[in-house]
């Protein structure tokens, strides 16, 4: 047994620059254990929902992160529509749908390049955000913002896309998805990246259910659960299951979101041929009252908002329990028995979004 | 014996290095970034840069853990220094791998000396590393001296054959080591490449100012050495194709350094220790057998 | 297993130009729907402050008095709510995007009497 | 797309059992949710089984703000515990990873417990 030494990881320099901070006690380079803290950079975004007129606060709940920024604002304005009783128009949640998985390809994109990164590859990191960016464009032009829409509004969503801008961007799509295709193979077969992904950090589905693992974690132990199957929004009405991969290790983990973000491609695919034509908002009246659960698939997961309401312009309480928030238990457990150098890689493959834990 | 003129010509080259090799180390690195850069899809910075950021790093107020810490790494400058001085006059091939290990030695001692976590870790894995590419640097000697009947370098730069038509297992195999010692992916373990993974710069991490500038030199210096070594296994083709096959060879490293992912230490070790078990050992039999 | 899964992207990328825009001199032209910065046509403007009203950072101060309507650039999140609430259309959404800057300030805008 | 969300309300003495039937019949912890109510709070623990969305409710007086762990059955559970503990003051016994306080540091003492007060525009975050 080698001598014990706690070395720091992060709040100032973990894989990806946010505040999480990780005691990791070390035998020689075995990991023994591995403590979180977060809370530092804590917002209480919470709290803010009971005095913003619950208008207001789809621009708050937004910038819950800029990553998964549309889904947030999604999430809470279905959440506000089921209080209100409203139906939001079908062009309108056929748009939704499209700017969701835009989103979720961006942010996959983003978190390959991440990935790649955290074991060393500075070139396909580059090469993933090469890609990313066509999307960031694509999402800036219809929703004005590169990863901040803006798009959502309860009763249904502030700008429309015209049918001939979709029918162009669903050639560019098709233009990027040939570049991501080619990216791939380096994540899939690559033997130095298998070094890295395979067997590292073993979840299985039993320790996946138990600690309440969510979205790619959970999908990546066998779990088939991704709350699009829930059937919000347009994905009822499109053609696409949920991506399983049964070994629950990093590669595993991989593997479901290299197959998700095709999958999105595809999604988008048929949601512009299928959209319908209408108007794209309702006009909202009266005050949300009741409780319910808003539960969505982002790219990091499952999230939940709690919302309540009391028939006032305010809601009494606006609660957002985040994908990351989620899967750090599952993380810790990943995490002890590993070697170091896994430890960025385990980290990742939970894709940790820690502003949005940071609500 | 030595008479005038070689000992002239021995402090020619080995001024020549002390006061070149440093010129064009930097230069090599900025080739290095904008190649690097460009396999990235991005622009890179002047090819000046590294010389930008070295004499930057010099202005800056020293930080430091241990005072032992800038005596170390000093040593290591001038340990790697004198390691080209030995090699470029025309030395011992034995002396210089074995004065080259002195240097990382040193490096290693600096690194421990400041009592970080990430630098003592950076430290170990320097340490294993060593210990990964020492045996194929001294099967390149042994060959050498198979081949030529000498471990002078100014016997074997003169030998009349290509050495790589000799050993070209060997120099597969020392191209492998290379990337060990360029600090290049796979193998940059000591040093991650980028302050965000998990030893955030390893064995540099506690280097700051005008300590990591002379570690930057010394980078450079050892660079130049090492491309010395690629050199010789060209030499008889005349400096103009040994000078090129050199930046041939450094390139491949780039090439190799975008498209591999880091490995583990245990990986590095045992491939690097199967390398020179296969590659090297063979070629060296099957020279001494032949003979 | 294989190696070398990228080298075609690497070698491609090392002939052929770079993907980046160098920046500062060279930029993109902004899309038609950019957020960049909200703009006021201010002698249209009517000062009934329902901007400020709606605004969900506060960054907006209309002093109806003195004909002013006050923006605070780091405080606006270019949400666009103001540009959907102004009765008159004076605001609207600017493309280009505010400039950055060391000191937080705040922009005044200021009508002139002789206008109105 | 309203799918049903049944609550249930129960004691907080039964809650440790209640879970551990949930955790053997393979219930995935979803979240625990702490509201605020003026003399009470309610605490909500959401767990799903194959898309199956089920809760159980706890209300306990402000008074006498304390809940047995349920890290017995779900040991992922010590995230939201610890943050009942540091944001709304709560005291959960038998925690099995206690943070003490530690896991959110606040300026002030458990922030969610505070009035609701109309935030002035100055103080707001830009």
């Amino acid at each position: 047994m080698g001598t014990r030494t706690i070395i720091p990881f992060g709040p100032q320099h973990p894989v990806l620059p946010e505040p999480i901070h990780l005691d990791l006690v070390l035998e020689d380079e075995k990991v023994v254990d591995a403590l979180p803290s977060i809370g530092y950079v804590h917002r209480g975004l919470e709290r803010l929902a009971e005095v913003k007129d619950y208008n207001e606060l789809v621009y708050v709940a937004e910038r819950i992160c800029g990553i998964c920024s549309f889904i947030h604002g999604q999430g809470y304005c279905q959440g506000v529509e089921t209080l209100l009783n409203v139906e939001v128009p079908p062009r309108a949640k056929y748009l939704r749908t499209i700017w969701a998985e835009l989103s979720r390809i961006h942010s996959h994109l983003l978190w390959l390049g991440l990935f790649a990164d955290s074991f060393g590859f500075e070139s396909l990191f580059m090469h993933c955000w090469r890609v990313r960016e066509k999307i960031v464009d694509i999402i800036e032009e219809t929703a004005g913002g590169r990863v901040i829409f803006g798009s959502c509004k309860v009763g249904g969503v502030r700008r429309d896309i015209s049918n001939d801008t979709l029918k162009r961007i669903r050639g560019e799509l098709a233009a990027i998805e040939s570049q991501y295709n080619e990216l791939k193979p380096t994540f899939l077969k690559d033997a130095s990246v298998n070094r890295r992904t395979v067997g590292v950090g073993m979840l299985s589905r039993e320790q996946a259910i138990a600690l309440g693992a969510v979205g790619p974690t959970l999908r990546g132990s066998g779990v088939a659960q991704d709350m699009r199957k829930l059937g919000y929004a347009a994905y009822k009405e499109l053609q696409w299951e949920p991506v399983v991969e049964t070994a629950g290790d990093c590669y595993a983990r991989t593997v479901v979101r290299v197959r998700e973000v095709t999958m999105s491609f595809d999604i988008i695919r048929q949601a512009i041929e299928k959209i319908p034509a209408g108007p794209i908002a309702v006009k909202i009246t009266g005050n949300p009252t009741g409780e319910f659960f808003s539960r969505l698939e982002q790219p990091r997961g499952e999230v939940v908002y709690y919302l309540k309401g009391n028939n006032t312009k305010n809601l009494e309480r606006f609660r957002i329990r985040t994908p990351t928030f989620a899967n750090s238990p599952p993380l810790v457990i990943m995490l002890k028995g590993c070697e170091l150098p896994d430890v960025p890689v385990i980290v990742l493959t939970i894709d940790p979004c820690i502003s949005c834990t940071e609500r | 014996m030595m008479d005038t003129k070689n000992l002239l010509e021995q402090l020619l080259w080995g001024g020549g290095y002390l006061l070149l090799a440093p010129l064009a180390g930097g230069l090599l690195a900025g080739f290095d970034r904008i190649l690097t850069a460009r396999m990235q899809s991005r622009k890179g910075p002047p090819v000046l840069q590294p010389f930008y950021d070295v004499f930057k790093l010099l202005e800056k107020r020293g930080t430091v853990v241990n005072g032992f810490q800038n005596f170390y790494m000093i040593c290591f400058l001038i340990f790697v220094m004198l390691t080209g001085v030995l090699f470029f006059s025309g030395g011992d091939l034995l002396l210089t791998i074995f004065a080259l290990t002195v240097a990382g030695v040193f490096l290693v001692l600096g690194a421990y000396s400041t009592n970080s976590p990430y630098s003592t870790i950076g430290a170990e894995r320097e340490l294993l590393q060593m210990m990964a590419y020492e045996p194929m640097l001294l099967i390149v000697a042994i060959g050498m001296y198979l081949v030529t009947c000498s471990f002078q370098v100014r016997d074997i730069i003169t030998f009349s054959a290509p050495i790589v038509y000799s050993l070209p297992a060997v120099f597969i195999g020392f191209i492998f080591i290379l990337t060990i010692k360029f600090r290049k992916s796979p193998f940059d373990l000591s040093s991650s490449h980028h302050g965000h993974q998990e030893i955030v710069k390893g064995i540099s991490t506690e280097f700051s100012g005008p300590t990591l500038a002379l570690f930057e030199i010394a980078h450079w210096y050892e660079n130049i050495l090492l491309l010395g070594f690629v050199y010789l296994f060209f030499a008889a083709f005349g400096p103009v194709v040994a000078v090129v096959s050199s930046i041939v060879a450094y390139i491949i490293e780039i090439f190799i350094d975008n498209a591999y992912a880091r490995l583990t230490w245990r990986f590095t070790v045992r491939a690097s220790w199967t390398v020179a078990a296969t590659f090297g050992v063979v070629n060296i039999l099957v020279i001494a057998l032949l003979k | 297993m294989a190696h070398l899964t990228i080298s075609k992207i690497i070698t491609r990328s090392a002939v052929s130009k770079y993907a980046t825009r160098l920046y500062p001199f060279v930029k993109r032209e902004p899309y038609k729907n950019t957020r960049g910065h909200i703009a006021n046509e201010i002698n249209l403007c009517i000062f009934c402050s329902l901007c400020q009203k709606k605004c969900p950072t506060h960054a907006i101060t209309v002093k109806k008095p003195d004909k002013i309507w006050e923006i605070d650039r780091m405080k606006c999140i270019q949400c666009g709510a103001c540009v959907d609430a102004c009765p008159k259309k004076c605001l609207s959404m600017d493309q280009q995007y505010s400039a950055p800057s060391p000191v937080k300030s705040i922009e005044s805008f200021h009508q002139e009497a002789s206008t109105l | 797309m309203i799918e049903p969300q049944p609550i249930t309300t129960i004691d907080r003495s039964e809650l440790p059992a209640k879970t551990a039937t949930l955790a053997s019949q393979g219930w995935r912890l979803v979240q625990i949710c702490c509201t605020t109510g003026d003399t009470s709070l309610e605490l909500t623990y959401s767990f799903d089984k194959e898309y199956a969305f089920s809760n159980l409710r706890v209300i306990v007086p402000r008074s006498d703000a304390v809940v047995p762990s349920i890290t017995a059955s779900y040991l992922a559970a010590f995230t939201y515990e610890n943050e009942l503990q540091d944001l709304f003051g709560i005291t959960v016994t038998d925690l099995a990873i206690n943070y003490n306080g530690k896991f959110y540091i606040t300026t002030i003492k458990h922030p969610f417990l505070q009035k609701k007060t109309n935030t002035p525009a100055s103080t707001m975050p830009a």
